[in-house]
């Protein structure tokens, strides 16, 4: 029996960015969403593991009111409980990630914390590591494969150099990467019986977190202008070959990507 | 775990979300089934709803619906290649409320707030694959391996007509009864729409426009203003772009670079493109549009109106809810499925302005089909008004420019064999 | 976000949809029975141009970008088109509908 | 109180003395470095010079491949032993769990990718690229520490000798920790380079023949240190490769993006927008790929790719 607490993020679609043309702001609230690619992927093995060694598997979920669209999914995959803690305000990782530890305490024991490796858009990469931090658990980062045997879970981890396979005791953090697993797509009955289940709120007061301070404040948002420069070097007269690839290699190097 | 339903409706689109609304109203256990994995992400139209429907059936949606702008002012554009003559109607007040501009998509996630908050259980990410069939009775849905059971279904999943197709509920849609409607989104502020187009931010525009928008072909191209944005497009009949070898994807973009189009949309930019069928047809045969355990609602149906200057969809798709549900509800009290009981969707629909309006434009489509409206008369007008405007020192009589102005084009005699055509189907 | 003051191409302006791709293709096509259509209609109809020729005359199909108008469906000849919706919720995300 | 260095990659310190530098500027301080690990301590001369005030070392066995938790708590100590303001590191994906379990022992702020990092007002500012890289933000620190993940590259190597650091050597306790490696399999240089992770990517789509013609690719794609993919088709209906480049493939974000025979499908180019500088090499002169390139090549990939790798080659051999 394992209890697992899981961490999806209401992501916005990258691909999708509503970025104004004058200004090149990023407006936000026209910016499509989803629920974060490797969060999806953390949940799937958590329901995975669920399904091996029997457990309950509880999902949160902090951001706007509208992420109950995603905790529906998260219901509809097989979720047991799901917590919104709806919050408009923009919260740093460190903030996230005390409020996840507060959750853990208040609603715990869980013997397993699972949380994308990184978010799909902001692409940070650590909050699995602060809520170990704050919690002293031990962390397994970026866990493309998850074992749980006599109370320790043991994953491969994917990082800068190679690949180290790890081992901890119980309860631990693991953050997953895409490659971990292929999320199921929920059936018809899934999604009814999702339709039925209770989305739980929970205030940050609930958590006795009132007076939660950001030490990031993200003051500017812009685009990067995405302008090809589309010099054009016609080589269709196999004669012109040889000094177009000259050309070419000269511009690579102007470029700094040779 | 075993799931039985009073209905289950296929498609979350202004029908069905209608007819489970009402359904639900009277206490039966109503779910609807829609593929999109949101509500109103799937639906797609060009940017109007008339209102008659919604003052009878929602009176709140004056203070609750999604409305962009009232539709004050009408306008007909004959066009070609470089110029447009307009023809502009400009409603007085009681004529305002007659319809107005919004999105479908954000009309359809109201419309589903109100259907569940009347008990409807709508599953969005559905896909329904195909009907339960058992005694030659519909009996249900059934999505991937699971099967859903009802005593009911509806079956309103739209103009492309999947599930009646593939189950032989219907023949098959050929390409003359389908017209392809392909949209363009353009963002531009508020201020710029009131001032570009004559109107206060609560008053809009519909724009038809007839000749270049279609390239000649059968179709036409339309334009509404929303708040922010303006809604521009263009819809064909499907065997078109391929008699004359044209590429949809490019038609669209040949019409916005029409310089009036241009002027109309400086300084906007384009934030979505969308395809989605309109139907030509008309709606399908009666017999069709019911069964043993089964009503077919909206698009599906058939029930769109296009009668060249005027194009409606969602009124007639809320209408046909409303007929669908009152069916099922008396069919309920009886507890009867069955065909004889269902046909009763006929005789209402018969009562209804639905049959009333698609019989008064049944002649239109042959009308319609006539290739001079799109491609000739655009050109003859466009000559017609270019030649008594100019001013060049040669006087010109009336009579003899328009002569002059249709040489080539068409004859007199087309002329008034079209006009009559045209006085018929009306 | 595109500007509107010139042409786009088609990949510009699918580049402003949202799409959920599903792994599994939702349109398959039969192209040994494309190769006895003339007419092509799929060519013309399809409003995100994902029926191309490839240097051979042979049609080509990408269902990525598909906009799920059922076109090429209504339109082919040969019923060389099996067209179905995509899985639930993936495909085009239409919000401006 | 003080600034702390700590790279994962020796050569590297000499790259972030110049952060610190800005920092010690605004706010005072020593510079100190912290070296962790058997070899990087061998290598330790190579940035004695380089204005770090003392370098703590740690070399004990058990340090010399990386443990997150084990790494953690070595430095934890450091830093509550010299007051540790500000730590800056590298921007990696060790180093990001690192700084996350040491931010949240140290009650900091912490800031990773960092591309530009400044103070005005007394206040530090840091720069960086967010949403795949397609916009930048700037975050402004409201704590009294803070750890920032410098990327590499962002500034320029210190190549002045300055005075010779202290070297402090450090031991610790190493049996209370939790998490355990059991192996470590260094990454294979030569299996080839991932896409998603590769600096370059020579990408192929149907303007390629036949199955055999990926051989260009994958010649261009090693004499450039890089990757190869193709696009859907040739993946998924030809099952010439067995993932590619695309909306539905892999995301790339190379320096280089070379694209040979492809037409430019949106399905494959917002596969590709994360690229720096992207070449296209194509017949037609109106495919839609040349729109998304800094420079086009029109004309025959056959002849063009193999003039590119024998000018590559004699580059590469002097």
């Amino acid at each position: 029996m394992v209890k697992i607490l899981v961490g999806v993020k209401y992501s916005l679609r990258v691909e999708n960015l509503a970025i104004d043309p004058k200004t090149k702001a990023i407006i936000l609230d026209e910016t499509p969403k989803k629920m974060g690619d490797m969060d999806k992927r953390a949940l799937e093995e958590a329901l995975r593991l669920k399904e091996k060694h029997g457990g309950e598997v509880t999902v949160l979920c902090v951001g706007p009111k509208e992420a109950n669209k995603i905790l529906l999914e998260v219901y509809a995959m097989g979720a047991d409980s799901a917590f919104l803690i709806p919050t408009n305000d923009y919260l740093d990782t460190f903030s996230v990630a005390k409020i996840f530890a507060k959750f853990y305490e208040k609603n715990g024991p869980f013997d397993l914390i699972l949380l994308g490796g990184a978010s799909t858009d902001s692409f940070t990469g650590v909050l699995g590591a602060r809520i170990a931090g704050l919690l002293n658990l031990p962390i397994i980062p970026f866990a493309n494969q998850i074992v749980l045997e006599d109370l320790k879970i043991k994953a491969e981890s994917a990082l800068d150099d190679g690949k180290y396979k790890f081992s901890a005791p119980l309860p631990a953090v693991v953050t997953v990467t895409l490659e971990i697993n292929e999320p199921r797509i929920p059936k018809l009955k899934d999604i009814l019986r999702a339709k039925r289940q209770k989305i739980n709120e929970l205030s940050l007061s609930d958590l006795e977190l009132d007076d939660l301070k950001v030490t990031i404040n993200m003051t500017d948002v812009r685009a990067y202008e995405e302008k090809r420069k589309q010099i054009i070097l016609d080589a269709t007269d196999p004669s012109k070959i040889d000094e177009v690839v000259d050309k070419l290699i000269n511009y690579l190097r102007e470029e700094g990507v040779l | 775990m075993s799931e039985k339903f009073d209905v289950a409706i296929v498609g979350a689109g202004p029908s069905g979300l209608t007819a489970a609304y009402f359904l639900a109203k009277k206490g039966l256990e109503v779910v609807v089934l829609e593929k999109g994995g949101e509500l109103g992400s799937k639906n797609m139209y060009g940017g109007r709803i008339y209102t008659h429907v919604l003052n009878r059936y929602f009176p709140e949606y004056t203070r609750e619906a999604p409305v962009e702008r009232w539709v004050r002012k009408e306008q007909l554009y004959f066009m070609t290649k470089n110029s447009a003559v307009k023809l502009e109607f400009f409603a007085d007040d009681a004529f305002l409320k007659e319809s107005f501009t919004a999105y479908l998509t954000k009309f359809v996630q109201w419309l589903g707030k109100k259907a569940e908050e009347a008990g409807v259980l709508i599953a969005t990410g559905v896909r329904v694959d195909s009907l339960i069939l058992e005694d030659n009775t519909v009996k249900g849905v059934i999505a991937g391996d699971d099967k859903l059971y009802a005593d009911y279904t509806i079956i309103a999943e739209g103009a492309n007509t999947l599930l009646l197709d593939n189950l032989n509920l219907k023949p098959m849609t050929k390409p003359e009864e389908v017209a392809l409607g392909v949209k363009e989104v353009f963002r531009l502020d508020e201020e710029r729409i009131n001032e570009r187009f004559g109107v206060n931010s609560e008053e809009g525009v519909a724009g038809l426009l007839v000749g270049f928008p279609s390239l000649g072909s059968i179709g036409g191209g339309f334009l509404y203003t929303m708040k922010n944005e303006i809604t521009l497009g263009v819809v064909i009949r499907l065997d078109e772009p391929v008699k004359k070898k044209i590429k949809m994807y490019e038609v669209v973009e040949d019409f916005r670079m029409h310089p009036l189009i241009k002027k109309l949309l400086r300084d906007s930019y384009m934030i979505e493109y969308s395809a989605h069928f309109v139907l030509e047809r008309g709606k399908l045969p009666d017999k069709y549009l019911y069964g043993d355990g089964y009503l077919v609602v909206g698009a599906a149906a058939g029930f769109e109106l296009n009668t060249g200057l005027v194009v409606r969809g969602v009124d007639l798709a809320i209408e046909s809810g409303k007929q669908a549900a009152d069916t099922i509800i008396e069919a309920h009290e009886k507890g009867k499925q069955d065909k004889q009981t269902l046909a009763s969707y006929i005789s209402r629909l018969k009562n209804s302005f639905i049959y009333r309006e698609l019989e008064a434009f049944k002649k239109a489509p042959r009308f319609l089909s006539n290739e001079r409206l799109y491609n000739q008369y655009p050109e003859v007008v466009n000559e017609f008004l270019k030649e008594i405007l100019t001013v060049n020192g040669t006087p010109r009589r009336l009579y003899s420019t328009f002569r002059k102005a249709m040489r080539n084009k068409v004859s007199l005699l087309d002329l008034i064999r079209d006009g009559l055509g045209a006085v018929r189907s009306l | 976000m595109s500007s509107a003051e010139k042409k786009l191409s088609i990949e510009e302006r699918l580049a402003l949809d949202v799409f959920n791709v599903d792994e599994e293709p939702h349109i398959i096509v039969e192209k040994d029975k494309c190769e006895k259509c003339e007419l092509k209609p799929c060519l013309y109809v399809c409003p995100a141009n994902l029926y191309t020729l490839d240097e051979n005359g042979k049609i080509q199909f990408n269902y990525e970008g598909c906009l799920e108008c059922g076109s090429c469906r209504v339109a082919c000849p040969k019923e060389a088109v099996k067209w179905n919706h995509p899985r639930g919720g993936f495909g085009v995300q239409f919000r401006f509908g | 109180m003080s600034i702390m260095i700590y790279a994962d990659k020796i050569d590297l310190y000499s790259e972030l003395i110049n952060a610190g530098n800005i920092l010690r500027e605004a706010f005072g301080g020593d510079i100190l470095g912290i070296v962790i690990g058997e070899n990087n301590v061998k290598s330790i001369d190579r940035i004695r010079k380089i204005g770090l005030s003392k370098i703590i070392t740690f070399s004990a066995n058990e340090l010399n491949e990386f443990n997150p938790v084990l790494y953690a708590e070595t430095i934890k100590n450091t830093l509550e032993e010299f007051d540790v303001r500000y730590v800056l590191m590298n921007s990696s994906y060790k180093n990001k769990i690192l700084s996350g379990l040491l931010s949240s022992f140290m009650n900091s702020a912490l800031v990773v990718d960092v591309i530009r990092l400044n103070v005005e007002d007394n206040k530090l500012l840091a720069e960086r690229p967010v949403y795949s890289g397609k916009a930048s933000a700037k975050e402004e620190i409201n704590a009294d520490k803070a750890i920032l993940l410098i990327k590499s590259g962002v500034f320029t190597p210190m190549t002045e000798e300055k005075t010779e650091a202290e070297i402090i050597e450090k031991l610790i306790d190493t049996s209370k920790v939790s998490l355990e490696l059991l192996e470590f399999s260094p990454k294979v240089v030569e299996e080839g380079v991932k896409l998603d992770e590769a600096d370059v990517v020579v990408g192929g789509g149907r303007g390629l023949r036949k199955k055999e013609d990926l051989k260009l690719l994958k010649e261009l794609a090693s004499i450039l240190g890089g990757a190869w993919g193709v696009t859907r088709p040739l993946a998924a209906d030809y099952g010439w490769a067995p993932e590619w480049i695309g909306i539905s493939g892999a995301s790339i974000n190379p320096k280089l993006y070379i694209a040979t025979g492809i037409s430019g499908q949106p399905q494959h180019t917002s596969g590709i927008r994360g690229s720096k500088v992207i070449v296209a090499i194509n017949m037609d002169s109106e495919a839609p790929i040349f729109k998304f390139a800094d420079y086009g090549i029109v004309g025959d990939l056959y002849q063009i790719i193999p003039k590119l790798i024998e000018k590559l080659k004699e580059i590469k051999e002097g």
